[in-house]
């Protein structure tokens, strides 16, 4: 283990240390117990891992230029969380299952997101986008924290099941505070349950730095509740992935729920809508700017020789794709109907429902016949 | 075809309602506090978990956000959860998970994830209890979409509708008048439950003429009480049972105004913004012209559940509800002549 | 008497509502997310933490049931805590904060503990809001006994209602009309509370003989224009801004009624069990026999809040609301020949 | 630090140390850190502690039999946990305020509550009882962990009007599943509340043992959220005023909240309302009564000699006057009026409400008119 480079962001006193397999630099630290879970990631993984952080990055970056130009009512970045989520969402097997929030578009596109997928909600488009049971992934959650309760509650229903697949629910730094967080982590301990919760420290919620919520590191709090924990560079994809792994074989066997705080940073703003030159110094961002998690990597494989021009051009091509086709899916998403509003509210017949439906259908109709006669 | 019943109380009616689901479907799971050894602290589950195992009949931690959250991610796993809350008054920590969560998923989801939840609330008042004890929150539910609701006043309605609630791919608050768990009454317990009345329908409990009368739950067996005495004046009172809180079955209750041309609506909750408002809004939209009177309603005052030796001043009873009819048919009563 | 008024946003005029109640009572504070620093996520407490320091303008951990039993905690010691709960959608954690504390603890002590409590809620749709963040939960306070609400819809309302609110010794949700936020109006800073109407009482936002039109909050402009537009087709609406939505303002909507004989309510707010339900069923009780038709309710249908693109199916706006006069004067329209 | 004597009740593994000062024979063990806080503590205020945990076990056992012959609707026993309630009572200010749980009986004593108020809420007169501004105490809650907030708000409020006051808050072992309670730590921790959390542990939420709660010691939790904690044989009076004392006094120096674990257990049913025999090992309680906290202080006295028949009869006779006491407070309670109900619902006029209580005032008016014309 060693230190992170720098101060406040830590949760807590500053230097607490966490799992780094890859510093800031790029160098490769060996670590006794985490390096077995990287014995498969060979060169070839090791790109596989760049492209996908950059590709993501790049659709983030999309997805904002979108919401500026008026394609987008809004957007959450993830600017600066790609090695969290990639070194994450690529620990996963396609049988676990996900209990997301808002920002976590690179766990998203780990799961196969398609392109719409990842933009119909902040176009207004519909209520939530992927296939749950495609994706094996639920609908991205807002109400801070409320999900980690139904990961809690599905790994609950897999266990009793039989069932050897891991669930991992992701939420952030403020949402530690939530008290729905607090008894996810109750009833997993109580229960057993093969859940990971995965919290992306980015040391912000919103306006307010993490030491409004925590006056220790975030992953101090879990063994309190007997629940496994470990603290990680989250700016690492190596760490995170290692990490990650090594938690979901625990999980898996039968070890009970496990904790991850991933030690990342929000590069961007909180949403689209959000400025936060108000509130925060910049020259933390600058700071957090020589931990870059994509840099970090590249400089990591350029040291491995896995850097060359073909690679760099291949990844560029892959990622000035993904940013068209997320442009091109955002543009081409069909108007929802007027009458859609009323559709899945309930599995079956509602009578008053369907009354308030019918009456609005004429009067949708008699306006139109109106604005026709006009 | 000759049915065998079985004479046993309203809280034994949901204990066999809910050991068919476990029988009958092996993703239904019972879980809340005190429900697994003990039975719960009415003993609705009693015996359960004995029968089907703590991984069937859950006794968790003290948490109701946690009981209904957890809940809510056992359906996206197929399962079929049926959550006890163990009094009225604690069910407002789940909330979140219930409005927030439960109502919206299928919405959220465009259909894809169901919500079939049940959530067993022992409701209302008139046994003495402490606060938070006696409290009457359906119209909480009411107004949230994506939810329904449900209380039955009988234990057959009991026996066969918590199965329905069971089996409804929708999030159900199951309502159950606590102060009449030990009223006894006739179970068919080989009931056809797809023979059985909707879910979502009311029943006319006895037919009459001159009003309406409505009740649901606890208040049910009251109205009936009221009927019998407003039948000794010569009035005849239509008696019906909601059953369905949510949606509200205006087909039922329209008709029967439409009849009766006057409607009193009773229930424990407190009166603005009650059942009672939206069944008055309702019935008045679809009856106006064959209203004689306006709705009257019979209800809880807007003032939190008074303690056990002030709750008869709360709860309408026999003679309230009597007062009400005296108003809804323009008999001179204590209220014949103010303004407002 | 000569009153010089500044020309402001709604928002800036809850700032200067707030600004005023601080500086005059040390008791004061504000609690919520985001609210110091950085202001709020819509600068309604800009500039307040810098002025006043963060032990008045508390930026708080990120927990709304928290918020809520803080400031509970906070009223037993004297203090008159401000909170702020981000949107609408966020308020279901601090529900049993709300309902089972702040509003019972006055009557559980028997009078010798106060809640003078605000809590403000940016609330309603209108802005392409993404899920959680367009509700409108008011009904479920409304039928909260203990509690009071209201909503101003403008911002000479909102700098004195939420002074009053404020002052106010009972729990009070202030619901902020969010899409309004930037309307400008002229403001008396130098208002005097006293002689300002009372917290509960609506205001006759523009006389009318033909009907009633009641609104609050977010549609007082929109009910407005309907009635502008009406004017056109000859018709002569009386809008009535509710302004307290607990209690409800019976009197004045009744004696309007009773002139026209005609009411319709709007809100956003789903319909089912929703405000307009209790003002249309507490209106028939008190003037049944001067109507002349059902008073009829326009509003949110019974469904989650759609997202951004179906919205505008989804709220009332300014055809929806003339389609409901048609209908409550009988005029020919989309539902007319319908049974119900 | 000393080992308790036995297993499942500590709510995770057997044998967690605990702070004893006075062992279950009623011996003395000394502690260089604790027993600076009993230096007060002579014979009289020993036989003082005595009598005050005689003296609510017996109001505790009135209160039962009132229950039995229908005086009361309902009583929630404290058996067992006399020394946890006046250990910690005792060690109170006037001036520090206190928000309770519905079993806080001994605490409610020590703060000076009369008989009536000790069962009006019981009775069913009245929905709370004394004063909280007379007793610095607020009314018993019922929601479970819902206090706990109203503490931590209090104890902020009078940290920022710059009191040197400390708020103590009751709960239960059950309570610690709550996201209230886990929320008042947070908001506890980041305002630096002067806050004392004081958690009786007896080992059972109605039928659940605290195993169901807690995977760990309930004390191991506070910590992970940046709040000191004790772990405390809550059946010895003297651990639980020492550590008492000791928190009280960290509070109120500034140097934030604190936690106390008292390790106790619940000799009764839960309410006179519960049947434990259905849930639990008789056993258990026989094991768990020769740690009976009242016997093991009498040991203590005897051994020092403080245990005489005189003071034994002065005990006695306080306790008869006690339970004497009770009885005619409750018996003579006068019953509320009709109308009451519509009392304090707000602090002022309440137009909707009035017309209520108007009509309901005509109804029983023109009911008692006919009821008299009969
Ligand atoms: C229950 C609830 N309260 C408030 C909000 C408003 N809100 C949205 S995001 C956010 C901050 C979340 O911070 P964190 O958990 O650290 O996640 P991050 O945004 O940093 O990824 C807040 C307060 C919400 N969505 N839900
Ligand atoms: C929010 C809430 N949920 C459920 C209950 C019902 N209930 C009353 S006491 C109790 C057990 C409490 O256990 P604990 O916190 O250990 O306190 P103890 O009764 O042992 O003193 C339960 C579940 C309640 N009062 N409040
Ligand atoms: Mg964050
Ligand atoms: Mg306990």
């Amino acid at each position: 283990m060693s230190k992170p480079g720098t101060g406040p962001e830590s949760g807590g006193k500053s230097g607490e240390p966490f799992i780094q397999l890859l510093t800031p630099a790029g160098v490769r630290v060996a670590d006794p117990h985490f390096d077995q879970w990287l014995a498969d990631i060979d060169g070839d993984r090791l790109q596989g891992l760049y492209q996908d952080m950059v590709t993501v990055r790049r659709i983030d970056l999309e997805a904002t230029a979108l919401q500026r130009q008026g394609e987008l009512a809004l957007w959450p970045p993830m600017l600066g969380q790609e090695a969290a989520q990639i070194g994450s969402g690529r620990a996963l097997a396609p049988e676990d299952f996900v209990f997301p929030s808002y920002r976590d578009t690179g766990v998203a596109w780990c799961r196969g997101a398609e392109y719409a997928d990842l933009v119909k909600v902040w176009r207004g488009n519909a209520p939530s986008s992927w296939d749950p049971y495609r994706l094996n992934m639920a609908p991205m959650q807002i109400i801070i924290g409320a999900q980690t309760l139904h990961a809690t509650g599905y790994a609950m229903a897999a266990k009793f099941e039989g069932a050897e697949t891991a669930t991992v629910t992701y939420f952030g730094d403020g949402a530690t505070s939530q008290g729905d967080m607090n008894e996810a982590m109750v009833f997993a301990a109580s229960f057993q349950a093969p859940v990971l919760f995965f919290c992306q420290n980015n040391q912000w919620a919103i306006s307010e730095p993490v030491r409004v919520q925590a006056q220790r590191p975030i992953a101090d709090r879990p063994p309190g509740f007997g629940i496994r924990s470990l603290r990680v560079d989250g700016n690492d994809v190596l760490a995170c992935l290692a990490a990650t792994r090594e938690s979901l074989e625990r999980v898996r066997s039968g070890a009970g729920p496990c904790f991850i705080e991933a030690v990342t940073y929000r590069m961007g703003p909180h949403t689209t809508a959000d400025d936060p030159t108000r509130y925060r110094d910049p020259n933390e961002l600058e700071d957090w700017r020589t931990r870059d998690p994509v840099d970090r990597l590249g400089a990591y494989l350029q040291s491995e020789g896995l850097f060359g021009e073909e690679f760099r051009d291949q990844v560029r091509a892959a990622a000035d794709a993904a940013a068209a086709g997320l442009r091109e899916a955002c543009t081409s998403l069909p108007e929802p109907g007027g009458l859609e509003v009323f559709d899945h509210v309930y599995s079956g017949p509602h009578a008053v429902l369907e009354r308030q439906k019918d009456h609005y259908s004429r009067y949708l109709a008699g306006f139109e016949a109106a604005e026709g006669g006009r | 075809m000759t049915t065998a019943t079985t004479h046993m109380t309203f809280g034994q009616a949901i204990n066999a309602g809910l050991r068919r689901a476990l029988e009958r479907d092996p993703k239904v799971l019972l879980i809340g506090e005190d429900i697994g050894t003990l039975g719960g602290v009415f003993r609705i589950t009693d015996g359960l978990q004995k029968d089907f195992g703590a991984h069937r009949v859950v006794d968790s931690p003290l948490a109701e956000s946690a009981i209904v959250g957890t809940a809510v991610g056992m359906c996206f796993r197929g399962f079929r959860p049926v959550c006890e809350i163990q009094f009225d008054g604690f069910i407002y920590p789940a909330f979140d998970q219930l409005v927030s969560q439960a109502a919206k998923l299928h919405f959220r989801s465009r259909g894809r994830v169901r919500m079939p939840l049940t959530v067993r609330v022992p409701f209302g008042g008139g046994f003495g209890g402490a606060e938070h004890h006696s409290e009457s929150p359906e119209a909480y539910f009411l107004h949230t979409p994506g939810l329904r609701a449900v209380s039955p006043s009988n234990p057959q309605d009991a026996f066969v509708m918590v199965q329905q609630a069971i089996a409804c791919d929708d999030p159900v608050l199951f309502f159950e008048p606590k102060r009449r768990y030990h009223v006894k009454g006739e179970v068919d317990l080989e009931a056809d439950l797809a023979a059985a009345p909707p879910l979502e329908q009311a029943r006319i409990e006895r037919p009459g003429r001159d009003a309406t009368l409505v009740a649901y739950g606890p208040l049910v067996p009251t109205a009936r009480e009221a009927a019998e005495a407003a039948a000794d004046e010569g009035i005849s009172l239509e008696v019906i049972d909601l059953r369905s809180l949510s949606p509200l079955d205006f087909g039922t209750v329209a008709a029967s105004v439409r009849r009766t041309g006057r409607l009193v609506i009773t229930h424990e909750a407190s009166q603005t913004g009650g059942l009672g408002a939206e069944l008055a809004a309702g019935i008045t939209e679809r009856c106006f012209y064959y209203l004689e009177h306006a709705p009257v309603r019979v209800t809880g005052f807007d003032i939190p559940y008074p303690p056990a030796r002030m709750e008869q001043h709360h709860l309408p009873d026999l003679d309230r509800i009597l007062d009400g009819v005296d108003r809804v048919l323009g008999r001179p009563n204590s209220l014949s002549g103010l303004e407002d």
